[in-house]
């Protein structure tokens, strides 16, 4: 008997259950991806670190992550905001907007590229209002931002919400009457209970930010070195015929997105909460 | 009993392991239906032409044979269709921008000989295209040949050369374009005493094509989101776009708001089309498939080559009324600047090649 | 002048917060949202149907359904299995488990196709003995539909297992204290206890299964027809300068995420406020 | 439907549940398991039923004379009742308490008019027949547990078993529960196992006390004998309150604080350290010096209760509690600052030293 070191429970159905799920997930995620380390090892090490080093990888990388970065930063800054208003304020349409956080989770990605560039181009509804200002939104690092926010913004206000909702009234009135003013509040008492939660929604958000790729190439112009991005150039490399350079680029992405889940899953260990609605 | 309670967990595993192996497995048949299929793996500006051609086809081989023939027809990026065939997307014939693209599908994968493109005449090249400008309405900035790109203030469009086919034509048609005005002649390009001339040639030609780059501000990765940043975004200045594409934008999109410029040289593009070997013996469709490209010969294919603003390779077939709309210019040919499209790529496209310096900056 | 609570803001912070919310939201939801249907109906309400008048668009239509009505069930199944074992039992190696099923959340779109692409192509591991049995996987139906089971995985499974986790093991040990079998514990104790959630993941997974545009793209071959799923035909119609009928049939989708955002609305509300709902548990055995 | 246990062992890991517990369940009685949480009764409990697997090595769990130990816990016919109740949200009271009844195999499955007479009477005995059609979250605590119960003897139980049955109620339903689920045992007159960790509700309501301690059984036997005649000083620690004095024993006699008595346990044993327990309702106050007598000051008075419970200060930084009625309350006029004499009227002494004395 190898599989159940232990069993506390007497429910039914553990071998079937958990043999299927790892099966199931061996057969339509696992194995194929060790084909992708196969294929990249064929490179071997000195290969993998000369494609990964090259210039154009190292700079789609940079824009990757960067941009990334960037996005799920704003996100947790706004996601914040978002997620604190609709917590904790009633107002018209709460419901309505509340419902709207999880459009682009269901919006194809190819549809918000096409729209984001619509809108966003210079000749776009708010790309109108940018362009005297001097701002160009789109075929800029910026349009990959703009893409990438949109993308990571459920994540950060999903985890965000049922932490400030689990906040209870009692700690802050404590802090309240213990002579805390409101800003010492926040900084001192609510801030720092929603952190894990915080850390969570960004990691998520970068994570999913870093391999996105439908709604990026519509708004980000593509030039090398300047805004391509890392899953693109994955693609490039296919339409080269360049299979072990693009599965070097896909290794080293698949890596550091198992990297940020393992972080993930250790700082909600650390938050002592596994619950992330909205998923 | 803990032994027993093992071998209950070890069978059930088994059990749905053949069960998700039966669901996986499940794999379509890779053929299906009544009459002939063919699928016509093309690059995006070709849309129109095979839909119109795909009718017409399917109507003559229905009068020589009796057959229902259904062409299937998939379109994208040239390099990207040329690696799905690699790959085994099950195309019968490939219409693709270039023959470089179909050399790699010949050099990966065994699926077409590698003589392909002696088969059929005209180097495999039904009808031929060329590079042309799409500039704003009145062009404003005063366009009229390829040097006028370098105009200070000017943005140019272009796909990728790296992904899309039309992309490396439009950019081996800068660097003819550079080496004439540098040479004078191309033919100095073979004379072996022109050698330092020709060096100097190409260093100018390569720090033009380089500057020109430089002035882009969108890389699509293929000819219709280049065109679609041109006109719908109303980004840049001019656009480098097949000849077809860019009558057809006109067309499409608006002749009130873009006007076609003819540079004094351009390149000749030979769009290539052959049959996958190995896939039409399997399908059982090699008569048909040949006979599908055959016809592109045809007087019938060849009007509807000129129809949607391709040249045709055989003039005389073709109503001169339909000729009349391509403007007269030098063309040069990829053989005679560039000695052929293995070395062009090589030597340019590439990793390390030429179009990855004027980034590496 | 009222007394403000001790634990409200200033009312200008809290108008500041609103505005913020609702600036940001606007820039980057509410906009994108109205470019879809103003660009679809840019043309009037006939152009807009018309763009579905095209058995191009139908069969995308038909191929997004099936793939998503097969997707969405087998990662139901295995949904269900992985909380079930996850949330019920102690087992050696379960974080590395539930980071597993996180993954593909976290996996480059582009990437998802290609592993597939890998495996199943003709110069993967599988091909030369596809090739050799006649049958298709990438390029073809199954290989769309892998992709997008592959993409969907995590969807069913994480909403299930915090749900699980935190109803515990007292159900259904009661129930099997009552005499129930496995399967009836599961039936009719189980079930109804995750229903919401479950429907939740459902909803959510099947929203996803039928958006996914960059593993599908890779895998599709792009045959008009056959293997081009409603995303990809609105790649394909904006390519052919056909913008009206490329945001109709994106608006498809836009519709099916606002559908599926007001159906998930309407099942938060439901697990929040109406936790004893009167339910007729049919009889499986 | 006697239960007999032998060496049940139990760990979850490097944690040990269960050390060995043998135990005897007499037939149609109600047995508390009572011990202070971690103490293994609830992991004892859930053996019992078969929610659990006992270690390998354990001995057998007897049904009256059958080995069910490798018996599922669908077959052991146990009715069990969870701690929350585990009460079905979706089902309706009359649902919850079918159940048992509606998942047997076909050919046992009794007809729907059997199950509904059934299913009332049962409602009818725990006193909830117009509830049949509401949903548990529409019920209080009190009456969620009697539908738990209810469903519970649906099945027909040999034995019932009750984890904390109390433990999620306030006071005062707790108490009026405690007594009737007595009159509802000696109704239905079914072996009754519960778990408590409440002393007073063991001794109360239960026909016999196992009291455990990590993992063991430290004494089994009826309520009299385990209060007035405390097996180990954990017994003695754990039902009731008690004072406890640090103290040697020497010459037969034992001294702790400032006094010396005379004492059995004191004549058996060798001289050496030793532990002296006093049950605040063991102590007298009187206001001259007796011999065995303490002198101590008042430091706290809590009067308001059926005694009065006074909080002394001996020499030496004793502090201890003790019991007096309203009358010798009101008699002495005790006050804070008082001196008293204070007189063990009964002791109970456990030669050796003070090991854990923080253990409750």
């Amino acid at each position: 008997m190898r599989l159940p070191r232990r069993q506390h429970s007497v429910l039914p159905g553990f071998g079937l259950t958990l043999g299927f799920a790892v099966v199931y997930l061996s057969l339509v995620a696992l194995i194929p991806m060790c084909a992708l380390f196969l294929r990249a090892r064929g490179l071997g090490w000195m290969g993998f670190w000369s494609t990964v080093t090259e210039p154009r990888v190292l700079a789609a990388c940079r824009l990757s992550f960067g941009a990334a970065f960037i996005g799920a930063t704003l996100n947790a800054v706004f996601g914040f905001i978002v997620a604190w208003t609709l917590v904790r304020y009633r107002f018209f349409g709460r419901r309505f907007i509340d419902a709207l956080i999880d459009l682009p989770f269901a919006l194809p990605t190819a549809v918000s590229g096409i729209a984001l560039t619509t809108i966003y181009a210079p000749n776009g509804w708010i790309g109108r209002a940018l362009e005297p200002l001097g701002i160009k939104a789109v075929f800029t690092p910026r349009g990959v931002v703009i893409a990438l926010t949109f993308i990571g913004l459920p994540f950060v206000v999903r985890t965000l919400q049922p932490a400030l909702e689990d906040l209870e009234a009692d700690v802050e009135e404590a802090a309240a009457s213990l002579g805390a003013s409101r800003p010492q509040t926040f900084r001192r008492v609510i801030f720092p209970a929603i952190v894990p939660a915080l850390l969570t929604g960004f990691a998520l958000a970068f994570a999913r930010a870093l391999g996105e790729y439908g709604s990026v190439v519509f708004i980000s112009g593509n030039l090398p070195g300047k805004t391509e991005i890392a899953p693109l150039l994955i693609v490039t490399q296919l339409e080269q015929y360049d299979y072990a350079g693009a599965t070097a680029i896909a290794v080293l992405l698949l890596v550091i997105s198992f990297a940020m889940l393992l972080l993930i899953n250790l700082l909600q260990r650390w938050s002592g909460r596994r619950h992330l609605r909205g998923m | 009993m803990w032994y027993r309670h093992g071998m209950k967990n070890w069978r059930s595993l088994a059990i749905v392991g053949l069960a998700v192996i039966c669901a996986v497995g499940t794999a379509a048949p890779a053929r299906a239906g009544k009459g002939v299929t063919l699928l016509n793996v093309s690059y995006d500006p070709t849309r129109e032409l095979y839909r119109e051609y795909n009718d017409a086809f399917a109507a003559h081989w229905k009068q020589e044979t009796g057959q229902v023939l259904t062409v299937d027809q998939s379109h994208g990026g040239s390099g990207k269709q040329a690696r799905g065939v690699i790959d085994g997307l099950q195309a019968d014939i490939v219409t693709l921008a270039l023959a470089y693209d179909i050399d790699a599908i010949a050099s990966h994968s065994k699926l077409l000989a590698p003589e392909w493109q002696t088969r059929l005449p005209h180097n495999s090249a039904p009808y031929t295209s060329t590079i042309v400008f799409l500039v704003r309405k009145g062009n404003p900035k005063g366009i009229r040949d390829w040097g006028d790109l370098l105009k200070p203030g000017v943005e140019v469009i272009t796909p990728n050369p790296k992904t899309s086919g039309g992309a490396r034509w439009n950019y081996l048609a800068a660097w003819a374009w550079a080496l004439k005005r540098e040479l004078g002649d191309l033919n100095k390009l073979d004379d072996p005493k022109q050698a330092a001339a020709v060096a100097a040639a190409q260093a100018k030609a390569k720090a033009f094509v380089g500057e020109l780059f430089k002035r882009v501000p969108v890389l699509d990765s293929g000819a219709r989101g280049s065109t679609n940043t041109f006109v719908q975004r109303g980004i840049g200045d001019v656009l480098l776009a097949w000849e077809n594409e860019a009558f057809l934008a006109v067309n499409e999109l608006g002749p009130d708001k873009v006007d076609i410029i003819v540079p004094s040289l351009s390149i000749l593009a030979e769009p290539t089309v052959a049959v996958v070997d190995a896939n039409v013996d399997a399908h059982g469709t090699r008569k048909v498939a040949e006979a599908y490209l055959q016809w592109l010969y045809s007087p019938t294919g060849q009007r509807l080559a000129a129809k949607h603003f391709y040249r045709p390779v055989s003039v005389d077939m073709v109503d001169p009324a339909l000729l009349k709309r391509f403007p007269a210019l030098e063309l040069v040919t990829i053989d005679q600047v560039f000695g052929g499209w293995k070395v062009a790529q090589k030597t340019h496209f590439d990793d390390g090649g030429v179009f990855d310096a004027i980034y590496a900056k | 002048m009222s007394l403000r609570p001790a634990t409200a803001e200033p009312r200008w912070v809290r108008t500041l917060l609103l505005t913020i919310t609702m600036l940001f939201l606007a820039a980057f939801l509410v906009t994108p949202l109205v470019a879809v249907f103003t660009e679809a109906l840019r043309k009037g309400v006939a152009a807009y149907f018309a763009g579905f008048d095209d058995p191009a668009v139908r069969s995308a239509i038909k191929l997004t359904l099936l793939t998503a009505g097969i997707a969405v069930p087998v990662n139901v199944v295995f949904g269900l299995a992985a909380a079930w074992s996850v949330a019920k039992f102690e087992f050696p190696g379960k974080s590395l488990l539930t980071t597993l099923i996180d993954l593909p959340l976290a996996v480059s779109p582009v990437v998802s196709g290609l592993i597939y692409v890998l495996v199943f192509g003709l110069n993967g591991w599988l091909g030369p003995w596809l090739k050799a049995h006649d049958l298709q996987v990438i390029f073809a139906v199954p290989g769309i539909v892998l992709a997008t089971v592959f993409v969907t995985l995590p969807f069913v499974a994480r909403e299930l297992i915090p749900l699980m986790q935190e109803q515990g093991t007292e159900d259904e040990e009661s129930a099997l204290t009552l005499g129930a079998s496995g399967w009836q514990t599961f039936w009719r104790v189980t079930l109804p206890n995750i229903r919401w959630g479950l429907l939740y993941g459902v909803i959510l997974c099947n929203a996803r299964a039928m958006g996914e545009f960059g593993a599908v793209s890779v895998v599709s071959g792009h045959i008009r027809g056959k293997t081009n799923t409603v995303p990809l035909q609105v790649e394909i119609l904006y390519n052919e300068y056909n913008f009206v009928a490329a945001f109709a049939v994106a608006s498809l989708l836009a519709m099916l995420a606002l559908v599926t955002l007001a159906a998930k609305s309407f099942i938060e509300w439901r697990m929040t406020s109406a936790p004893a709902s009167p339910a007729v548990p049919g009889d499986p055995t | 439907m006697s239960i007999t246990v032998e060496n049940i062992r139990k760990s979850y890991g490097a944690f040990q549940a269960l050390r060995g517990v043998s135990l005897d369940i007499p037939d149609s009685q109600i047995t508390a398991l009572l011990g202070p949480s971690g103490s293994g009764k609830t992991t004892l409990l859930r053996i019992i039923a078969g929610l659990e697997k006992p270690d390998e090595g354990s001995g057998p769990i007897r049904f009256h004379h059958e080995d069910v130990a490798d018996r599922r816990v669908q077959e052991r016919r146990v009715g069990f009742v969870f701690q929350h109740y585990a009460l079905f949200k979706h089902m309706t009271v009359f649902e919850n308490v079918a159940f048992g009844l509606r998942v047997r195999p076909k050919h046992e499955r009794p007809a729907n008019d059997v199950i509904d007479r059934k299913v009332h009477d049962l409602l009818k005995l725990v006193q909830l027949d117009g509830m049949a059609h509401r949903f548990p979250s529409q019920l209080s605590g009190g009456q969620r547990q009697r539908v738990a119960l209810a469903r519970a003897l649906a099945v027909e139980p040999r034995v019932l078993l009750l984890d904390e049955p109390f433990g999620a109620l306030d006071a005062r339903v707790r108490k009026q529960l405690r007594a009737w689920i007595r009159r509802l045992h000696d109704e239905i007159a079914i072996t009754t196992i519960f778990v408590t960790h409440d002393q007073d509700e063991a001794l109360e309501v239960a026909d016999r006390v196992v009291v455990m301690n990590e993992g063991r059984v430290e004494q089994a036997g009826a309520p009299e004998e385990v209060f007035h005649d405390p097996a180990t000083e954990f017994v003695m620690n754990f039902l009731g309150h008690v004072n406890v004095f640090d103290g040697r024993i020497e010459d037969g006699k034992v001294t702790f604080a400032s006094v010396q008595i005379e004492h059995p346990v004191a004549l058996e044993s060798a001289a050496g350290p030793a532990r002296v327990f006093i049950r605040p309702h063991e102590l007298s106050l009187h206001l001259l010096p007796r011999s065995d007598s303490l002198p101590a000051t008042v430091t706290g008075i809590h009067a308001a209760g059926p005694a009065v419970r006074l909080t002394l200060a001996a020499e030496g930084d004793h502090t201890f509690s003790a019991d007096i009625s309203q009358d010798v309350y009101r008699a002495l006029k005790v006050a804070v600052g008082a001196k008293f004499w204070v007189l063990p009227k009964d002791l109970r002494v456990f030669p050796g030293g003070a090991p854990d004395s923080d253990r409750l």
